[in-house]
Parts: C-alpha cells; sequence; structure tokens
C-alpha cells in the first residue's frame, strides 16, 4: 500500500485558508488603518513598511488587500447564501409536488439560467442601484437559478427512488419525506453547487465591483481595487498585482476543492 | 493442441482509497489467482462463478481490453502458438476483432450510440482487410448484409441505416454477434450475452452460438453465472469462485456428479429446494382486487392525452399465510399491480378490498440499496416508520430496532452503519425488517431476489420462508424468474401483457401449464432438469 | 419539424416576458430620463414639458405596447442621451462585441479540444494533471484580471501591441483584427478552460463505455478509436455547450471592453447605466437576452438534429 | 454658454473638468501661449475628451464637455477670450444703454453659415428667442438659460443689421449669457449635422467614439491653423492615458498628478485650472451645520494644502471664498481664509458642545472621482478632530434630486462652475435662490447681492462683490477648498494652445511648430 498526497487538495485548501486568514484577521486587526492617507508615502513599491505597497493616497495596499477579501467573503457568502436557501426551497417544492406552478417557474427558472450570472446581475443593479446590499439583493437573485435546478433535478431523480416509495408506504407526510428522506440525499450535490456557486459569487462580486456596479467607494473591494490599479499600471504594477492575486488565490483554491470533490 | 491454454494467469487491479481526504491510498488487488484453462478448437467452454468470481476479468484478459492499471501475468497465454503477452500493441490490435472477437453483456450501451448499423459492422472488414474493402463499397455492403442476415436478422437491408436505439434487445444482441464473426474469428468470447435479454430472446441467442460453433469450427468461451444456460451449451464447464477455479470437468460431470461443496450449492440455488406447500383453503381473503384497470395518462404539449393501458381487467385475492407469485416479463404489469396494492397508484376502474384490520401492505424491493435511504444510518431506518407510526418512547424504538436486526440475522452493530458499508444480502435483510417492524400483515416481494448472487438468493428465501412461519405474513411474490417463484409459492399468477393468463397452484401451472406463453416461460428456465 | 416550430413558439413567448419584464423593471427605477437631462438647475416645467414628450407620464402597460410596436419594425426609440437613435447606436456598437465574440469562440474552439485530449491518453498521469491544473487556474482568474495582465505584459513589458488603441474596422481592418486578439484571449481563457476540462472529463468517461470495448475488441487502434468513436459521441454535447457559451462570451466582453477600452455593446450598456439612458439599456438588455435564448433554441434544435438518439 | 453643475467625466474619471487660467498657471503673464515655434498652417490632429457629447444641438447641450468641443464650431453674438473679455464675434459691435434696460448689436458682415447661408438678423433672433425660451413653439428639449428668460423682455431686428434685446429690468452682466449660439432660423438637423459660424465645421460624428471637425476655410476673423481636428472620447483618463503613452493623442487636457509625471518626456504638461468652486458645501439649514461654529471648525479642521498635495501634487489655486481668481477684479484676494488647526477646530467644536466627537454623513456624487477622491482625503482629517464622517456615494441624478433639489443631506463635495459673470458665482447664496442648496441665510448678503446686481457703476459693483465674499467666508458657508489644477498634455509638435477662464478647447489657436 502506498499513500499519496491529494496535492490539488492541499493546495486548495492552503489558498482558501490563506485568503480566509488575511479577511478574518482584517476584521480585527490590519498593518494600518485602512483609509490612513499619507502624502508622503504614495505610490511606494513593496517593502516590509507596506507588504504590496502603497496606493495613490500612501494607504497600505496590504491592509487594504485584507479588509476587501473581508468584504469579498461577506458579499460572496451572503449571496450563496440567498441563492442556495432560496434555490433549495423553491426547488424542492416544485420538483416534489409538480404541476402548472413548477412549469411556469421552471420556464422562468430556465430563462434566468441561461444568463450569464454577471449579465444579469448589470440588469438588476441597473434597476436597483450599486452598493453592497444591493448588490448582495443583485447576485443573490441571480444565483437562485442555478440552485434551483440543481435541487429540482436531484429531487426529481430521488423522489422516484424506492426508498421514498417505501416512506410514503409508512404512511409518512410530503413534508416529513421532503426534509428528513430526500434532502439528506441531496446534501452532497448541494454540497459542491455550493463551493462552485461560492467561486462564481466571488468572480461576479469582483467583476461587478471591477465596472463599479458593486462595492462602493470607499469601502475597499478587491474589484474596485483593481480598476483603481489599471490606471497604475506603467509606474506601479504591483498595485493591480495584490488585489488581482489575492481574488486569485481564493477562486483557483475553490475550483480545486471542488475539482477534488466532484 | 488446444486453439486456447492459458496456465497460471493472475490479475490484479490498483485500488484508490481516499483515506481522509489528503492522502489516497494506492494498493494492488490481486482478482484472479491463477487460473488455468484451455479452449480446443470447434469446443465450447463454460466458465461459470457468481459475481467477483473473476471470470468476466479473465475473458478481457485474452484480448487484453481490461483498464490500463490491471497487471496481467501468466505463465503461459498461448492462442494458436502465439504467447499473447509478449505482444506488441499493434500486433493485439491484428488479432483482435480477426482471429479473436467478444460479444458483451449489454448490446445497448456496447454498440456506438450515434453511428449506423452498417458502419458498425463494416468496421470489422476495413479494420482488417482494408485493401479489398476500402474502395470497395459493393463488396462490403454485400458482406454486411449476409452476416447479418446470418446472424438471424430477417431485413438487413432495412437495418443498414438505423442506429442501435431503433432496434430491440434481440436485435441489438444479433448485430453486436454479427460484428463479432463478420472475420470468422476462430474464437469468439461471449460474456453473458444473453443476461440482458428475455427468456424467449435467450434461447435464440443460444441457437446462434450453437449454429456458429457448428457451421464455421469456431471455439466458443461463454461466460455465464447461469448454471442452466452453461448446461445446455457447453462442452467443457470450469467453475469459478473468488478468482481460483473450484472445479473443472465436462458438462456431465459437474451437473450430475459435482465433487465440491460450492459447486453443489451453486447447482443447489438453481434447481431450488421446497419452500412452499401450505395449502390455503376456505380462508377469508386479507385482499380482493376485483376487475381492476389501470391506465396511465399523460399530457403531451398540446393537450392531447396519451392513455397506456398497464393492467387490463385483473382480478385475484390473497389469503391469509399464502405466498402468491407474480409471474411476468418487463412490462407485463407486475410493478403496476404492486404499486397499486400498496395505494401508490389509483386505479382507473375496478375496486381493491382489503379485510378489516389489514393494514397497508407493505414493500421489499428488488434493488435494496435504491430502497433504503443512503444518506441513513440502518438504525435510523429502521425507526422511521414506527416514529411515523407514533406511540412509541424512544427506548422501546431503539428496542424493536434491535429486536427485528436479531429477526433477519444482522447484529446490532449494524444499526451504526450506511447502507453502502453492507453487502447486498445484508442490506436486502434490511430492507425486509424494514418492512416487518410494523408487524404488516402482507408484504410485497417485488423482485426481492434478483440483484442477488444464487448462494444469496437461496439465504434470503429461507429467511423469509420462516418469517412467513413464524409472523403468518402473506406475501405477494414478483418475479420473472420461474425457478424462484416455484421454490416459494403456494399459488402462481402468470401476467402476459397486462392481463392474468393463468392463475393457480404452483404444483397445477408448472406441471400442467396451459396458456402457451406459460409453457414458453417454463421451457427456458427449466431447461437443466 | 414541428419540434423545431415549438421551439420557436416558446422562443417568441420568453422573448416577449423578457421584454416586458425588463421594460417593467427600468419604468420603476426612481429619478428619470428628463431631469438626468435637463441638468441641476432646469426647471420644473421644462423637466415636465420634456417627460411629456418623452411619454413618461403615460401608464407602462401603454408605453410597452408602443415600444413593441416600433421595437418590431426596428425602432428602438431615441437615446436620452444622445438623441440619436437607439438602433443606430446599438449597430455602430456591434461589430466590436460581435468580432471579439466570434473571435473567442474560434480561441474556445481552437484551444479546449486538442487541449481537452491531450491529457485521456493516461488519466490522471503527468499530461493529464498538467493540463487539469490549467484548467483550473483558467477557470479561477477573473476576466478583468486577465485583461490587466495581458495589458501589462504585452502591452507595457513588452510593448507588442498598443494598450488602448482600438481601430475603427472602417479605417484599418487588420488593426482592428490584430487590436481585438488580446481582449479576445481575455474573454476566451475562463472559457477555454471549463471547455477544455469538459472535454477532457467527456473523453475520459466516453472511454470507459462498453461502446468503446467492443470498438477495441474490433482491432482499432487508440488513434482510431479516439476520432472516429469517442470523438463523435463527444462533439454533440460539447457542440450545444458552445452554441450556450455564446452567452458568457458576450457577458465576458461586456467586462473586457471596460478594460480594453473598446467602444463595444457592453461599454454602451454601462455607459448607459451610469446616464440612465434606459432606452439605450432597453434595447442592450433585450437584444442580449434575445442573443441568448435565441443561441439556446439553436443549441436545442441542433442537439435534435446531431444526436439520432433524440431525432 | 448655459450654466450647469460641473457634469464632468463619465463614472471613472479621475479628474473633474472646467478650466480658467488667468492668474492660476505656473507661467505667469502669458500662461496659454506655448508658442515659441513658427506656426505652421495644416495638419490633423487629435483631441482625447473624457465626456461624450449629450448632443450636438448647441441650445439641447447640458454637459460642460460639449461646450468645451462644440466651442470651436459656434459662435454667439460675443465670445469670451483668453482673459475672460468678451468679444464681437457674429456682432461687429454692440453699445449698452446708460440705463442698462437695452442692448444693441450690430451684426457683421458677410458672415456665412458652414452650409453657405449668410447669417441674417432673423437667424440672431431665432438663436437668442431660443436660448431665451421666447419661441412660440418651443422644442422641450432647449435647455432655457434662466439668466436669459428671466431678464429679456423682447428681441427685434430694427435693420437688416441690427438686433435689439430689452430687458425687464436693468442689468450689466447680461454679456457673458449672449455668447449662446447663433445658428440658421431654418435649419433643421441641428442634432445630426450641425452648422454654426465658428472656425471649424462639422464632419462626422460617432457616439461615444469620435467628434470631428475641418477647418472653415470662408471663416471671417483669423482661420485656423490646423485642417482637421478629431476629438476622440475615451471611457476615462486611464483609457486616454495609455494612447497617450502610445503617441496617438496629440492634447488630452484631464490628466491624474501620475500621469503627468510619466508623459513630461512626450508631452508639455500646460498646467491651468478648471475654474470651479470646489468645496464641502455644508447644509446649513440642518443640525450640526446650523451652528456657525461648526462650521467654523470644519474650515479649521480642514487642511486644504494636504488635499492638493494629495491629489495634484500640490497644485491648484486655494481659495478661501465662494468665487475664484478667474474672476479677476471682482476676486476678493484680501481674505486670508481659515488656518489649518487641530485645536482651534476641536475648540470650537467644544464650544459648539460637540466636545466628544460628532458623526456626519457625506453625501457625494460617485461618478466624479475627483471629488470623491477629495471626501475621501476630508473623512481622514476630520478623524484627527474627532469627527467621523461616513462617506455615502449617490448616483448623480439621485444627487441632483436627493442633495441639490431635495437639500436632504448634512455635507457634500462637489465643485460649481459659472460663467463669467460674478453675479452667476454667488448668487445660489441668495436666501430665496431656488438653487441656494446650502440653506445660506444671511440677510445682509440678500441686500448686498441686490445692490451689486443693480450696480451699474463699476467700482461700486467690485466692491460689493467683495462683500459678498466677505460675508461667504465670515459665516464660513461651507469648507471652501480650491480651484482645482488642470493638466493638460500637449504634443511638443504643437504650439498655440490656450487656456480659456471657461471651458473650451480652443483649436482654431493651436498649429504645428515649423520644422
Amino acid at each position: 500500500m502506498k499513500k499519496k498526497l491529494n496535492y490539488n487538495l492541499i493546495i486548495g485548501y492552503a489558498m482558501i485558508a490563506l485568503v480566509l486568514l488575511m479577511a478574518v484577521v482584517g476584521l480585527f486587526y490590519t498593518p494600518y488603518p485602512v483609509n490612513e492617507m499619507n502624502v508622503l508615502q504614495k505610490n511606494q513599491p513593496p517593502s516590509f513598511a507596506h507588504l504590496f505597497g502603497t496606493d495613490q493616497f500612501g494607504r497600505d495596499i496590504f491592509s487594504r488587500v485584507m479588509e476587501g477579501a473581508s468584504t469579498s467573503f461577506f458579499i460572496a457568502l451572503c449571496v450563496v447564501l440567498v441563492g442556495a436557501v432560496i434555490g433549495t426551497f423553491t426547488g424542492a417544492l416544485t420538483a416534489y409536488f409538480g404541476g402548472w406552478l413548477d412549469a411556469v417557474l421552471m420556464r422562468v427558472n430556465d430563462v434566468l439560467a441561461a444568463f450569464p450570472s454577471v449579465l444579469l446581475a448589470i440588469c438588476f443593479v441597473a434597476v436597483i442601484g450599486p452598493g453592497t446590499y444591493n448588490l448582495i439583493v443583485a447576485l443573490g437573485i441571480v444565483f437562485i437559478p442555478s440552485f434551483t435546478r440543481v435541487v429540482r433535478s436531484e429531487v426529481l431523480v430521488q423522489k422516484e427512488l424506492d426508498y421514498v416509495r417505501n416512506a410514503k408506504l409508512m404512511g409518512a407526510k410530503d413534508m416529513r419525506i421532503l426534509v428528513f428522506h430526500i434532502l439528506p440525499n441531496i446534501k452532497p450535490v448541494l454540497k459542491t453547487s455550493l463551493l462552485v456557486g461560492f467561486q462564481n459569487a466571488v468572480l461576479s462580486e469582483a467583476g461587478m465591483s471591477y465596472l463599479g456596479l458593486g462595492v462602493t467607494q470607499p469601502d475597499p473591494s478587491l474589484g474596485r481595487m483593481l480598476s483603481e490599479a489599471q490606471g497604475f499600471l506603467w509606474n506601479a504594477p504591483w498595485y493591480a498585482l495584490a488585489p488581482g492575486l489575492t481574488i486569485l488565490a481564493l477562486t483557483l483554491g475553490l475550483g480545486l476543492v471542488t475539482a477534488e470533490k466532484e | 493442441m488446444p486453439l486456447l491454454d492459458i496456465k497460471n494467469l493472475k490479475i490484479s487491479f490498483q485500488v484508490k482509497k481516499d483515506t481522509d481526504g489528503f492522502f489516497t491510498t494506492i494498493g494492488e488487488q490481486e482478482v484472479v489467482h491463477g487460473i488455468d484453462l484451455y479452449v480446443e478448437k470447434g469446443q465450447i467452454l463454460g466458465l461459470v462463478g457468481e459475481s467477483g468470481s473473476g471470470k468476466s476479468v479473465s475473458s478481457l484478459s485474452i484480448l487484453k481490453l481490461l483498464p490500463e492499471d490491471a497487471k496481467i501475468t501468466a505463465d503461459k497465454m498461448e492462442f494458436d502458438d502465439i504467447e499473447l503477452l509478449s505482444q506488441t500493441e499493434a500486433q493485439w490490435q491484428a488479432l483482435r476483432g480477426d482471429r479473436i472477437s467478444m460479444v458483451f453483456q449489454e448490446p445497448m450501451t456496447s454498440l456506438n450510440p450515434v453511428l449506423t448499423i452498417e458502419k458498425q459492422v463494416e468496421e470489422g472488414l476495413l479494420l482488417h482487410e482494408e485493401e479489398k474493402y476500402k474502395d470497395n463499397k459493393e463488396l462490403r455492403r454485400e458482406r454486411v448484409l449476409a452476416v447479418l442476415e446470418e446472424a438471424g436478422l430477417s431485413d438487413p437491408e432495412e437495418l443498414l441505416k438505423k442506429y442501435p436505439h431503433q432496434l430491440s434487445g434481440g436485435m441489438r444482441q444479433r448485430v453486436m454477434i454479427a460484428i463479432a464473426m463478420i472475420n470468422r474469428p476462430e474464437l469468439l468470447i461471449a460474456d453473458e450475452p444473453t443476461t440482458a435479454l428475455d427468456a424467449a430472446t435467450q434461447e435464440i441467442i443460444l441457437d446462434l452460438l450453437k449454429y456458429y460453433c457448428e457451421t464455421y469450427k469456431t471455439s466458443i468461451l461463454f461466460i455465464s453465472h447461469d448454471l442452466s444456460l452453461v448446461a445446455r451449451l457447453c462442452d467443457r464447464v470450469l467453475v469459478l469462485k473468488n478468482g481460483k477455479v473450484v472445479e473443472r470437468g465436462t458438462k456431465e460431470d459437474i451437473f450430475y456428479r459435482p465433487k465440491q461443496e460450492y459447486t453443489k450449492k451453486l447447482m443447489a440455488a438453481a434447481t431450488g429446494k421446497q419452500l412452499a406447500g401450505v395449502s390455503v383453503t376456505n380462508a377469508v381473503p386479507l385482499l380482493q382486487l376485483k376487475n381492476a384497470t389501470i391506465e396511465y395518462r399523460e399530457k403531451t404539449f398540446f393537450g392531447k392525452e396519451k392513455i397506456n393501458t398497464a393492467v387490463k381487467n385483473v382480478s385475484f385475492e390473497l389469503y391469509k399465510g399464502e405466498v402468491l407469485g407474480l409471474v411476468g416479463e418487463s412490462g407485463s404489469g407486475k410493478s403496476t399491480i404492486s404499486k397499486a396494492l400498496t395505494g401508490l397508484l389509483p386505479l382507473t376502474k375496478g375496486e381493491l378490498i382489503r379485510a378489516e384490520g389489514t393494514g397497508t401492505p407493505r414493500m421489499v424491493f428488488q434493488d435494496p440499496y435504491g430502497s433504503l435511504n443512503p444518506a441513513k444510518k440502518i438504525g435510523w431506518i429502521l425507526e422511521e416508520p414506527l416514529k411515523i407510526q407514533g406511540g412509541y418512547t424512544k427506548e422501546e424504538r431503539k428496542r424493536l430496532v434491535m429486536e427485528a436486526l436479531k429477526e433477519v440475522e444482522l447484529e446490532e452493530g449494524h444499526a451504526k452503519r450506511y447502507v453502502r458499508e453492507l453487502s447486498g444480502g445484508q442490506r436486502q435483510r434490511v430492507a425486509i425488517a424494514a418492512a416487518l417492524i410494523q408487524k404488516p400483515e402482507i408484504v410485497i416481494l417485488d423482485e426481492p431476489v434478483s440483484a442477488l448472487d444464487v448462494t444469496v438468493q437461496g439465504q434470503i428465501l429461507e429467511l423469509l420462508y420462516r418469517l412467513k412461519e413464524e409472523h403468518g405474513i402473506s406475501y405477494l411474490f414478483v418475479s420473472h424468474d420461474m425457478n424462484v417463484i416455484r421454490r416459494v409459492c403456494d399459488r402462481v399468477i402468470v401476467l402476459y401483457q397486462g392481463e392474468i393468463v393463468e392463475m393457480g397452484t404452483t404444483t397445477d401451472v408448472f406441471e400442467h401449464p396451459e396458456h402457451p406463453y406459460t409453457k414458453e416461460l417454463l421451457r427456458n428456465n427449466m431447461a437443466v432438469h | 419539424m414541428k419540434f423545431i416550430l415549438k421551439k420557436i413558439g416558446t422562443l417568441i413567448i420568453t422573448l416577449v416576458i423578457i421584454s416586458f419584464l425588463s421594460f417593467l423593471a427600468f419604468s420603476l427605477i426612481p429619478g428619470d430620463a428628463a431631469v438626468a437631462n435637463l441638468g441641476m438647475d432646469a426647471d420644473e416645467a421644462a423637466v415636465e414639458a420634456l417627460r411629456e414628450e418623452l411619454g413618461l407620464n403615460r401608464p407602462v402597460i401603454v408605453q410597452y405596447g408602443d415600444w413593441l410596436f416600433s421595437a418590431l419594425q426596428g425602432d428602438f426609440g431615441e437615446s436620452t442621451q444622445y438623441h440619436l437613435p437607439v438602433s443606430e447606436l446599438v449597430a455602430k456598437r456591434l461589430p466590436a462585441t460581435i468580432t471579439l465574440a466570434i473571435y473567442s469562440m474560434i480561441i474556445i474552439t481552437l484551444v479546449s479540444f486538442p487541449l481537452g485530449m491531450l491529457g485521456t491518453k493516461k488519466p490522471d498521469g503527468a499530461m493529464d494533471t498538467a493540463v487539469t491544473v490549467l484548467s483550473q487556474i483558467g477557470m479561477a482568474v477573473p476576466q478583468f484580471f486577465l485583461g490587466i495582465l495581458l495589458t501589462f505584459f504585452f502591452g507595457i513589458l513588452l510593448n507588442w501591441f498598443t494598450v488602448g488603441g482600438y481601430v475603427n474596422p472602417q479605417e484599418d481592418l487588420g488593426g482592428f483584427l490584430s487590436f481585438l486578439l488580446l481582449p479576445a484571449v481575455a474573454v476566451a481563457v475562463p472559457k477555454c478552460a471549463t471547455m477544455t476540462r469538459y472535454i477532457r472529463n467527456a473523453v475520459v468517461a466516453q472511454k470507459k463505455m462498453d461502446y468503446v470495448r467492443t470498438a477495441r475488441g474490433k482491432g482499432n487502434s487508440e488513434k482510431r478509436l479516439l476520432l472516429n468513436h469517442v470523438l463523435i459521441n463527444v462533439m454533440m454535447p460539447v457542440v450545444t455547450m458552445l452554441a450556450m457559451m455564446a452567452a458568457d462570451v458576450l457577458a465576458g466582453s461586456i467586462v473586457v471592453e471596460q478594460v480594453f477600452n473598446i467602444p463595444g455593446l457592453g461599454r454602451l450598456l454601462i455607459t448607459s447605466i451610469s446616464n440612465r439612458d434606459y432606452p439605450v439599456v432597453q434595447a442592450i438588455v433585450i437584444y442580449i437576452a434575445s442573443t441568448v435564448v435565441i443561441m439556446n433554441t439553436l443549441a436545442d434544435i441542433m442537439y435534435q438534429k446531431l444526436d439520432p438518439r433524440v431525432r | 454658454m448655459k450654466r450647469k453643475l460641473l457634469l464632468a467625466l463619465l463614472m471613472f474619471s479621475v479628474t473633474t473638468a472646467l478650466c480658467a487660467c488667468k492668474g492660476g498657471t505656473d507661467k505667469g503673464d502669458t500662461p496659454g501661449d506655448i508658442s515659441s515655434g513658427t506656426p505652421a498652417v495644416g495638419g490633423e490632429i487629435v483631441v482625447g475628451i473624457t465626456q461624450d457629447l449629450d448632443s450636438l444641438d448647441p441650445h439641447v447641450a447640458v454637459a460642460a464637455g460639449t461646450d468645451e468641443v462644440l466651442f470651436n464650431v459656434f459662435e454667439g453674438l460675443v465670445k469670451p477670450d483668453k482673459d475672460g473679455n468678451f468679444v464681437e464675434a457674429v456682432a461687429e459691435s454692440y453699445v449698452i444703454s446708460e440705463d442698462a434696460m437695452t442692448y444693441t448689436f450690430t451684426l457683421r458682415e458677410n458672415v456665412k453659415f458652414h452650409n453657405g447661408k449668410v447669417v441674417t438678423v432673423e437667424d440672431v433672433v431665432y438663436s437668442v428667442k431660443r436660448c431665451a425660451g421666447l419661441l412660440d413653439v418651443q422644442d422641450p428639449n432647449v435647455l432655457v438659460d434662466s439668466a436669459l428668460s428671466g431678464a429679456i423682455s423682447e428681441v427685434v431686428a430694427t435693420d437688416a443689421h441690427t438686433v435689439v434685446i430689452k430687458l425687464k429690468a436693468a442689468n450689466t452682466e447680461l454679456l457673458p449669457f449672449l455668447t449662446c449660439a447663433i445658428i440658421p432660423c431654418d435649419y433643421e438637423n441641428q442634432a445630426t449635422a450641425p452648422v454654426g459660424t465658428g472656425p471649424f465645421k462639422f464632419v462626422s460624428y460617432a457616439p461615444l467614439e469620435s467628434f470631428v471637425v475641418e477647418k472653415n476655410p470662408d471663416y471671417y476673423g483669423t482661420p485656423a491653423y490646423l485642417d482637421k481636428v478629431t476629438f476622440k472620447v475615451y471611457a476615462n483618463s486611464d483609457a486616454a492615458f495609455l494612447e497617450l503613452m502610445a503617441g496617438k493623442v496629440h492634447v488630452f487636457p484631464y490628466l491624474t498628478e501620475e500621469q503627468a509625471a510619466q508623459l513630461s518626456q512626450k508631452y508639455t504638461i500646460e498646467v491651468g485650472t478648471m475654474n470651479l468652486v470646489q468645496a464641502m458645501f455644508l447644509n446649513n439649514g440642518v443640525a450640526p451645520f446650523d451652528d456657525v461654529r461648526v462650521r467654523q471648525a470644519f474650515c479649521h479642521a480642514v487642511n486644504r494644502q494636504e488635499i492638493l498635495d494629495m491629489l495634484s501634487g500640490g497644485r491648484g489655486t486655494l481659495i478661501n471664498s465662494g468665487m475664484t481668481p478667474g474672476l479677476a477684479s471682482y476676486y476678493n484676494d484680501t481674505i486670508a481664509g481659515y488656518e489649518y488647526s487641530v485645536e482651534k477646530a476641536k475648540q470650537l467644536l467644544a464650544d459648539a458642545g460637540y466636545a466628544n466627537g460628532l458623526e456626519i454623513t457625506l453625501t457625494v456624487p460617485s461618478n466624479y472621482q475627483y471629488h470623491m477622491d477629495t471626501a475621501q482625503v476630508i473623512v481622514e482629517q476630520l478623524k484627527k478632530v474627532g469627527v467621523t464622517a461616513k462617506i455615502v456615494p449617490v448616483e448623480w441624478a439621485t444627487w441632483l434630486s436627493d442633495v441639490y433639489k431635495g437639500r436632504d443631506y448634512q455635507a457634500t463635495v462637489v465643485g460649481l462652475d459659472f460663467n463669467l459673470a460674478p453675479s452667476d458665482v454667488v448668487k445660489r447664496y441668495n436666501s430665496t435662490a431656488s438653487n441656494n442648496f446650502m440653506n445660506y441665510n444671511n440677510a445682509e448678503f440678500d441686500a448686498t447681492f441686490a445692490k451689486a446686481l443693480a450696480a451699474v457703476e463699476e467700482q461700486e459693483k467690485i466692491a460689493a462683490y467683495k462683500d459678498l465674499q466677505k460675508f461667504l467666508y465670515e459665516d464660513a458657508a461651507s469648507v471652501y477648498i480650491q480651484d482645482p489644477a488642470l493638466l493638460t498634455a500637449v504634443s511638443k509638435e504643437l504650439g498655440g494652445y490656450t487656456f480659456y477662464p471657461v471651458y473650451v478647447q480652443d483649436m482654431a489657436l493651436v498649429y504645428y511648430k515649423e520644422k
């Protein structure tokens, strides 16, 4: 018997852990106050004093990346939760009970699910305006269909299985069957969807903030930082690198873990 | 000089195990531990064994069709004096489909779903006699039509442009055989070629194999779990168990003078010990189905209704303490009736009457894995019906669960396991325990042993019999397997296309079948005797 | 044929629903074009007059009916910001976006097939692992970050192309096409990675199918096996997936147009959103929605045509 | 010209705009004149702009960015020169009556529109009436200039060369508003193919891409040197900057400090000011800013020099009251301004009862990056005096409706632009002014303003305006910050680039230097 390390999983978890650590620590401690400006320290390259350098206001990029990471985590988490909770709810109910409501909801759902998430989110934000909470609402809505679809198709499969028939024979009520018998069985699928959804949520949040339709100033956000940094690409390329690589580490870590779990 | 001569064949696989997420443990597992076999020219060798015996793996190794991580070693593996194991990949390719061919169990998946039959049949010609056939479409087609016709396909022209899914199971398997035979191979390996087919078609395929053997002196290596099939077809038989040869000999040796315990057990399971015999007279029926008709309605997109009649005008009674067999092929309406009896499906016409004090029948399904919630532990699964029923304290429920486990000869520790951690037989025991825990009067057994190996089948049947005797339960035993039905049923109902074509005591039906369909069923199943 | 008609029927209904919903949504937004248009010191009467002229005072359903009627004739109204017909504005933006999308689709197709099959000879082997890691990175990288990186390396460090130097196709088609290459790469990479992974998994899965064993049993070489048997089976879901990917590519180009300063539909959309130029936003949203829905319908029909099993 | 709040750039832009110079430049007396080379006739250039044109019809256009470009195509009866004087354009001469009740304009002979038609008095009457909203059938898209509509009672042509404008009340400051474009009265395609009288004529316009003009050979005045000018629209100054690095743009006026530093190799960096009052405007009507001590505290707490250092490399002109030096003689340069002093600020806050700190909200339009940045710097500075300020970014439309019109805010950071008339700068502080979004209320101010408006005598007028500025300073009506610097990159091959005290890019003066 040989033992082989699962490098993908280890690296994946390590990356997530690193960003998570930055985000969590960032909530309580940052090397410099996030918004503290310093005229004398504008656009400094990375150094021991400023690990990732400073931006055009002399603010410490490392501190801002930490804070930005927590914002990203927070938003992505909320988005996925909104999507997953509502999506699971509608998906499970419509699949289990069927009927015309199922038909209508699925029509709507299919149309929505066909749209790339950023595009739909742009449409929503166009209506409700940018901002952290609006973004969560917009992306949350956008993320519902994918969960609905996954849960629905899984429940459709499960409800035809003999164990559900068995439960019915025992006299179990529909809701009991749904909650205690079927839902535990879609947990594995839901887990993967949550991971994939989280990765998408991080990417979407960053994209929206980059477009200026997400987190608004002065709240630091990795996407926004990148759009600001783009203007300094010639004289301060590290500015773009820090938030970009942080997003990448998070999404890549999630991707690697998801791939291993599938 | 045998055509195929194998000495001390060993096959092992790499096994990956995800132990704790971060580590993958890779180990080697030997599944075939030194098998010797030979096939003479023009002879049919039967390879018999239950699942996990190594019969399929061994046969695949002859054509090197095993996955890449398989390690094959043998002292000798000669085909017509060619040492197979030292062949290069190109040499293997030249042998495959030309001198040695294979037919597989599942013709649907074994054919390429998106290529026409013609493309798939003619490919053998193009691969092995390219110069001759490449630019000669007429010649190619002529050969294809001939080989299809020989395989018993009546209208081969019609078939050429069709796709596998447009054919019936039997036709597909004939196409598979045609593909295998197009280059007149010297050796044909048939791996459970009839298992996926219904009884009538099985017979035709066996005849076809016999025909090739006799006409072209093709040697056949016939692999099956079904002793009765092997008995009818093969000259010599090898019995395998857990990757080792248990017994070998001529057909007569194995069937009439088996030496090994295991062979005897296999034979016993195939023929069956009689478990039925309680004659029921004058009892009040627990359950009555009167003139039941069941239709499925499908609404199409434009609102038209499509009506599918699954069961037509069926009436019967189930008495206390009896085992009533329900026999028929898939699509005969067996499952529909059992669903209707449990109330999962409404009757379109007719009525269902249960005697007073009789609860809803419980069910045991064919596939215990699907019928037991895979996300829950056994203890939870057994406790659930009691919870739903209500009226028990937690301690009482636990006690009842433990009793039920004991009843089906499982241990208390099993309560803490998941379904996937149990063997097939154990799962079915759990399913039975779950069905019985509420002490029902009637249990519907829907093909309860079909998914199990024959030796396990016997154990489960005996368990069911004992439980019936002890608790006075009535069974409705649904099956397509006449052997099993004969062993356990008191009375039998034969279903054909949704209608009852024959009903009577087991003895009557088996000894004096009246309906031609019943006769056909019996002929195919009972050939050993 | 009936299937196609049915699909087209659903398509039309879907489009009407989408257009109405988006129309409704935009009409609910507070702060209208009249105010935005006249600036900060405009007086109430003037705003009211403009509102009247723009038809903002009528019930939504009437506005929608009007809009739909003209839209069917190709008239999507007038931009409140530029006072030009929306259709003209959108038409001007289309070449860049469509070229970018087509470019990306070509890259996706050309790269993902060979890359997807590269590692399948020995699943979990070194080559396979390399492809897997590469595709994981590709899927994880945000398109705009990739765009910025490409800008930095090829535009600033290597100076191989002019950053932000979009050229009008009418002026210089060659320059136009060569400029769009890097943006197309930025749009394509994540989708390419997804596709590569999909193809890789599909090939590996197909190779485990019984029919492959049959084909091998006939004496097919590994190469013939892959090309004549596996690929055709992998192709069908992949082709439909490619069609569906068109939507993702459009979405990607919205972001990437911002990065590379390309005057395409995406930039028009973002600008119009900030200008509250709703006729334009409306038209673009519906344009993109139509593309998405049409591509999906096309994918369905294509699948229907390609796969003998559902034909 | 019309009034508008500076609508500068699109949402990602780094700086706002509007230009002015007059002493605001580093180069002293001849600020706009880069010259030194001999002018060559001919050539084509590309000028970068970051705000797309909102309309080609000069009377419909609202955005400052549009006027900036259309200045080359259209002219009024008069037009501003680089020193802030109004010189005759379509009019050959003008007379303002003694009582300041009638303006009489004599038209220049044979001024031709770009379509070849000669300018007639009908065209002039039509154009002025259209701007003033006096036409019988008024296009609702036209932005009626309230300064004109409120003042003019009648516009009549007395003969083929003379137009008389009669006023409702005496007004000596109407000239700056009569720069409104003269357009043909019977031409209907103004919005798509504009026709004016300027030194350049319209060639083509592609929304969000470019606006192209070519030399008007029939121009009555000094003809332009250049044959063709392409105004290219960029999403933001970053995008333009990248093309500047590639040498594809000849003139670009809205650089950030960092960008300017990197471009100095290839370009001459011209420094002007934006002719803009940038301030943290305070709502005098609500707590805590209804207390003058709090307002004064904030004036002491904001380190204006640091804002300049942070955002524009120290460039920009600090202002101490509500007017910029661009208004020349009207500007009160004797006001010293509030010194930066944390102690004084803290003391004043304590006096007002906020010894333990104070929380306020800053409502800032998020599309103006420069103001957003300023606000961010201010927030940091306020922390030092115990004030916690929270920035609420809002969209421009929301800012207009909530802050500007609704006056529902505590403080905001924006820049206000104005016409070259001094009244235009300060009249919003009149307690009854509809656009007095600061809710500033000082009876003495109101009285002095009325006096200034009515004054016909120039010295009296100047004195009154200087007093008005003093009131604003003493009452600390808002925290006045600066007239921001305008950094413009001009290709080293070019000469003649000139800053104006209004927001224009005059391409008629630009030329390629003779080699």
